[in-house]
């Protein structure tokens, strides 16, 4: 365990650690491109320059070792200007897009100028005109003239997703990132390129000028995309939710997560959810609000005994689950409990890095209550109980992403069997429109908008806050549960509703205030 | 001004007053009567100020030589107005070297103060504040003007071509 | 003078075959050779202070030293992409001698305790290509090679690789990437190649020259190779006379030879009606010398030192007075823009930015802050990088410029040539 | 679609095996590949290598783009690359290397309609006690004059 100083600060690190992660830990500020901590050292920005005591040359902190009693700053007046002149090599031929560039807001290079730079740029020839606007693949565009071939993205294919899509091409100044002929860059993992890439160069199709950074705000949760249950940073502001990124957490997802899970956020939106509570009597569907709709709903389900049935998904959170199974067996005093488990066969799948075959997040939460309660109901009993009539009434807790749910049509006609059917629903879809038996849907809360826990493929309990809220209307598990077993339950609306997109009603909020000085401090673009 | 209260007797002598106030109402009167040039008063609609061109009116949306909009949807305008009132909704520009351009450009005028932040922030002279104060519209009109009220209004006759020459812009590597 | 260590019999029509080589006592050394101590070798290329021929001058037997003390495989490397403008002797030693080359391989090799060496040739030397193969085979054939040696139980495996045209591969760990056949680019270092070099494998890398001349350290002793050459910098050898003189070619002298002498006696001096102007002593990256400085240079490490330049590969090129300094600096660094590997942002945007403002300048659309500009960016470029390209592209402009500024300003100021007149935009773009 | 012939598969099979990793054989393979598609190397015979190989093809195609020898485009039967670096500029290589263009009709980085010749300026080949110099596909022409140069190219077929 080396001890080194750095600005002043005594710190003790790792052996074999080099300064640029001493600093990282010791939580002081270096400037870097090409580093990044879950890919190799490739040494080439030039930027993490750091003086070290009793060498007469700045050395790169990212392949120096630290070595017992070493003497490093990185605020030296020497060291400001190796990192002034190291920006302005980035600069000279980077093209002025940030109007339009994506990164604007969170870009290395315009925080690096607001660090080191604010010169007068000595450049007077013509920049090298590369390619722009090249697509790359399904998902992500790149733009070569703002590339500073940080190399960060080729390093991410070749020892990462190991898939080898991107190489550096050409040398010198004319170098330029890309794929070969015929093997684009797709695979399961490949926007993680544009979260490591600091410029925008690298550009995710699914975010591409849909919102400016600056606009957006974040808060980490969840991912509910399958059982690993990475740790991902949500953003989002009035207009919706537009994007999500891996956060680092080495015991779950290291630095990265799939393509899967970045598009989940999609279904949360409002225009893909449902709203309002739904009744369909006699051939027609009529709407209310899902507190009259539960009002009704108490009538036959309280008390109803082994004549209804609960079907639950790996999907809602330990706390709804234990809350909901005591209720069902109290109020309702039904035994019939039921997981509808879609991914049984494929549970067990692994593509090596994160994504796993069992879709659900909370699989081994659902099944840990279940065997607290003693409830070990297996499908077939449902379905038997459903031909022979004895089961008319089923609770259905269904799947919140329905990418995944490729079953559910069938389990609807299934259930459809059924006199009466409650279905609680996140996210809409066609199938359950078409059910003719007399159905009610509830509309759920999506993960984003309760308090949980989740259980992943380790057993590993990961708690996780409210996102925020984009229907009000709609209730989570635990709240149903309470209307239909006859409880009284206040839903205050929530103080930060998500209104629709399309027009904006009132933007000056506090976290957008902040954002906008975010952009004043840099000064006009 | 401080006015002054009268007080006992000297209050009820209001005629001297009305007296003066009718005085320099006749002075008014017979100078307007006499020397109509020096009457300040306007008869609008016949009649309009002439305001000064820095004026800042009603907003002007730029275009390029071949007509389209200037705007590159940078957003810079709709992040500094202090009224919140544009809207920007961008879109992917099938040319390459436009790339990001507004499908929706929409200013709530009724919402405007009119301070001209949009036109200090636009890096491209895209958003001009235009001479034209006149906001007028029946009760329920849309007073959210899109694209082509703020760049295709016919008094525009076909959009404002700012200087920026975009060739030229391109050959520099801007 | 001339002194004959390594060139002796390079006049001799069949030198470069197996049976010339031999005809002039070839190989004996390798005989006496392999019969030392590994460490007795190393020690005697200790004593005799033989420095890295290829450029950097790092004494040989030091890192020889650096190597680990184990036996884990190894591997020696002969730096034979010779790139630095100004510089082909490592041709003619290849061409004229090949056996020499190989035979101080297989020393060396016994002496780093390597069974694998390979020849790293630049891919334009098609015929040297062909000639080492030829002499390759012949020396597998007499058993020089291989198996076994001359049955003193050591093995040695020689091989020839052509490299593709990347002057950044002349860089050792460059070489070492080309090698394992990927772009020519440098690696990091720390590891040094002595401890993670070819294959993440302990490796040597050496010029032609210093191999070869390992050849007559042996043969006479240290003691012997110490009497030619300064006390600093002992032994000859090879300089590549280039330019406008009368008599280009390579010759051998003793180091600490005097320049002026060199170019005078061996040169046979500038052309008819021809005035010295300056010499780049060590090949395009070493620094220029102005004619006076030239007067008190000798070809040795230290005295160039001393005098801010290098002796670099020992390419001496000469520049007659009807030449434009202006312009030579233009056509090298759009040699450097052109070889920059793009790894470092340092040397791939300076190299170009410099390549940019010359030609600009010789296009007569300099700006008199430009000058400056140059020497800012070349400062800042120099010891910025993983390998040593951008400060070999940055030492020529902060040369060229300080030291003939008159001839930059006067450029920018009437937008033509001091020398030649009109400006000539016939830069290569 | 390009198919390399079966002595030159060989031929790269072999190199293969001759150096401690298949990667290694990228270069000389890559220049076995150019001999066969006279003279350049498209981008099908990258893809023939890469399957041949078993090498990623954006790794050779690295390879192929960072080295100078492999020709990206069309050349003549006679590729003449004429040495401007600066032991040869101050000797007239420039000019020689203008010369050629003019004589042949050609443009830098161009080949002449018959295919006969297509000219380049290099950098250093090496060659600097004997400047000017040229290389016409693998032969060194050293100690050039324009006229010696031109005579040594009608020459050539």
């Amino acid at each position: 365990m080396p001890k080194c100083t750095i600005n002043g600060q005594e710190i003790e690190v790792p052996a074999g650690s080099t300064i640029i992660e001493a600093m990282h830990g010791s939580g002081q500020h270096i400037a870097h491109y090409c580093w990044h901590p879950g890919l190799s050292v490739a040494g080439v920005c030039r930027l993490c320059m750091v003086e070290i005591e009793g060498n007469p040359r700045v050395q790169i902190a990212c392949n120096t070792a630290v070595t017992e009693g070493m003497k490093i700053n990185n605020t030296s007046a020497k060291v400001k200007e190796a990192a002034k002149w190291g920006l302005d090599f980035h600069l000279i031929n980077h093209p002025l897009d940030c109007p339009i560039c994506d990164q604007a807001g969170e870009c290395g290079l315009q925080d690096q100028y607001m660090e080191f730079g604010k010169y007068d740029p000595e450049m007077a020839e013509r920049k090298v005109k590369k390619h722009k606007v090249v697509d790359l693949g399904p998902t992500v565009v790149l733009d070569s003239e703002r590339c500073i071939l940080c190399s960060r993205c080729v390093r991410f294919t070749t020892e990462v997703s190991k898939t080898n899509e991107l190489g550096i091409f050409n040398r010198g100044d004319r170098s330029e990132i890309g794929v070969v002929e015929g093997k684009p860059l797709d695979n399961k993992y490949s926007v993680n390129t544009v979260d490591i890439c600091p410029v925008g160069a690298l550009t995710s199709k699914d975010f591409r000028f849909r919102q400016r950074v600056w606009y957006l705000k974040d808060a980490d949760t969840v991912c509910n995309g399958c059982s690993t249950g990475c740790n991902v940073k949500t953003y989002f502001n009035r207009e919706g939710l537009f994007r999500v990124k891996p956060v680092h957490n080495k015991d779950v997802n290291g630095y990265w997560m799939c393509d899967e899970g970045r598009n989940l956020y999609q279904y949360a939106n409002r225009e893909h959810r449902y709203v309002k509570a739904m009744h369909r009597e006699n051939g027609a569907w009529t709407e209310m609000t899902p507190g009259a709709a539960a009002k009704e709903i108490a009538k036959f389900v309280k008390g109803a005994g082994d004549k209804a049935a609960l079907v639950l998904t790996g999907q809602y959170t330990n706390e709804e689950y234990a809350r909901v199974l005591q209720l069902w067996s109290t109020e309702v005093k039904s035994k019939k409990v039921y997981h509808w488990n879609s991914h049984e066969k494929t549970a067990a799948d692994f593509d090596g890095l994160l994504i796993r075959g069992d879709k659900n997040p909370n699989t081994k939460g659902l099944q840990a209550a279940l065997q607290q309660h003693q409830l070990s109901g297996t499908w077939a009993e449902l379905e038997a109980g459903l031909q022979s009539g004895q089961i008319h009434t089923v609770v259905v807790a269904g799947p919140e992403n329905l990418q995944f749910a490729a079953d559910f049509e069938a389990k609807v006609a299934l259930i459809n069997k059924a006199k009466k059917v409650v279905w609680m629903q996140t996210a809409k879809h066609a199938a359950l429109e078409k059910m003719s038996t007399d159905v009610w849907i509830m509309p759920m809360k999506s993960y984003l908008e309760k308090d949980g826990t989740f259980v992943n493929y380790s057993g590993r309990a990961q708690n996780f806050k409210r996102v925020t809220t984009i229907v009000s209307e709609a209730l989570n598990l635990t709240e149903a549960m309470e209307l239909f077993a006859g409880n009284q339950l206040t839903i205050r609306p929530q103080s930060d509703v998500l209104v629709e997109s399309d027009r904006p009603a009132d933007r000056v909020r506090l976290e957008h205030r902040k954002k906008n000085e975010f952009v004043f401090r840099r000064g006009p673009l | 001004m401080s006015v002054v209260q009268r007080t006992g007797e000297s209050r009820n002598w209001y005629l001297p007053g009305i007296a003066g106030g009718l005085v320099i109402t006749m002075k008014h009167l017979l100078k307007n009567l006499l020397s109509r040039k020096q009457m300040i008063t306007l008869n609008y609609p016949e009649e309009k100020f002439e305001y000064s061109p820095r004026f800042k009116g009603n907003h002007v949306l730029t275009v390029k030589r071949d007509g389209s909009l200037r705007c590159t949807a940078c957003m810079l305008c709709a992040t500094n107005c202090p009224a919140e009132c544009i809207t920007i909704v961008a879109s992917e520009h099938e040319d390459p070297s436009v790339e990001k351009y507004p499908i929706k450009y929409e200013i709530d005028i009724l919402r405007c103060v009119f301070c001209g932040f949009c036109e200090e922030a636009c890096p491209v002279d895209a958003v001009r504040m235009g001479p034209e104060w006149q906001t007028p519209g029946l009760p329920g009109a849309d007073f959210h003007y899109g694209i082509d009220k703020l760049a295709y209004r016919p008094q525009l006759k076909g959009g404002i071509a700012t200087f920026v020459d975009d060739e030229e812009r391109h050959k520099a590597g801007i | 003078m001339e002194t004959k260590l390594l060139t002796e019999h390079y006049h001799v029509e069949n030198f470069h075959t197996l049976t010339g080589y031999q005809a002039k006592g070839g190989y004996e050394v390798l005989k006496k050779a392999l019969k030392l101590q590994p460490q007795q070798i190393i020690d005697e290329v200790k004593a005799s202070g033989l420095r890295g021929r290829g450029g950097a001058g790092f004494p040989t037997g030091t890192k020889w030293g650096f190597l680990p003390k184990n036996n884990e495989p190894r591997y020696l490397l002969c730096n034979a992409d010779e790139g630095e403008p100004g510089t082909c002797k490592d041709r003619v030693m290849m061409e004229r001698a090949p056996h020499q080359l190989i035979e101080g391989m297989v020393i060396s090799g016994h002496a780093v305790g390597s069974k694998k060496g390979y020849i790293y040739v630049r891919g334009e030397y098609v015929h040297v290509i062909r000639i080492l193969e030829t002499a390759v085979k012949e020396a597998y054939a007499a058993g020089f090679l291989g198996k076994n040696i001359l049955g003193s139980g050591l093995d040695f495996d020689l091989d020839v690789y052509g490299g593709a045209g990347a002057y950044i591969v002349g860089e050792e760990t460059g070489l070492i990437s080309s090698l394992e056949g990927d772009k020519g680019q440098p690696k990091l270092k720390p590891p040094f190649p002595a401890v993670q070099g070819y294959l993440r494998k302990p490796t040597i890398v050496n010029n032609v020259e210093t191999l070869a001349a390992v050849v007559p350290i042996l043969k006479d002793g240290a003691a012997a190779y110490r009497k030619y050459g300064t006390e600093k910098s002992p032994g000859t050898k090879l300089f590549s006379l280039s330019g406008n003189i009368v008599r280009p070619g390579n010759y051998e002298v003793p180091l600490g030879y005097s320049l002026s002498d060199f170019i005078q006696k061996e040169g046979g001096g500038m052309r008819p009606g021809r005035k010295l102007k300056a010499v780049i002593p060590g090949g395009s990256s070493a620094p220029v010398l102005t004619a006076d400085e030239v007067a008190k240079a000798n070809l040795d490490y230290e005295s160039l030192a001393g005098l801010g330049s290098m002796l670099g590969s020992g390419a001496v090129i000469v520049i007659d007075d009807s030449q434009c300094m202006v312009d030579l600096l233009g056509v090298l660094m759009h040699f450097y823009h052109h070889e920059s590997c793009g790894q470092c942002t340092p040397c791939r945007e300076g190299t170009g930015w410099l390549d940019k403002i010359l030609h600009s300048i010789l296009e007569g659309k300099g700006r008199l802050q430009d000058i400056d500009l140059l020497l800012k960016v070349a400062d800042n470029m120099k010891g910025r990088t993983i390998c040593a390209l951008s400060d070999a592209a940055a030492l020529p402009v902060l040369s060229f410029v300080t030291k003939f500024r008159d001839e930059f300003e006067y450029f920018v100021r009437e937008g033509r040539s001091k020398v030649k007149g009109k400006a000539h935009a016939q830069m290569h773009h | 679609m390009f198919q390399l012939s079966a002595s030159a598969q060989e031929k790269i099979r072999s190199e293969m095996k001759r150096y401690e990793t298949k990667e290694s054989a990228i270069i000389p393979s890559l220049f076995v590949a150019q001999k066969e598609n006279n003279g350049w190397v498209s981008d099908e015979v990258l893809q023939a290598l890469a399957k041949l190989m078993e090498i990623p093809h954006s790794r050779i195609h690295e390879v192929f783009k960072f080295y100078t020898m492999f020709n990206q485009k069309p050349v003549g039967r006679n590729h003449v690359q004429v040495c401007t670096n600066i032991s040869c500029a101050v000797n007239g290589g420039r000019e020689l290397a203008d010369h050629v263009c003019k004589e042949l009709k050609v443009g830098y980085e161009e080949m002449t309609d018959d295919g006969r010749f297509s000219v380049s300026k290099v950098e250093c080949l090496g060659s600097c006690t004997t400047a000017p110099m040229m290389q016409v596909n693998e032969k060194y022409y050293e100690n050039l004059t324009p006229e010696s140069a031109m005579n040594i190219l009608r020459g050539l077929k």
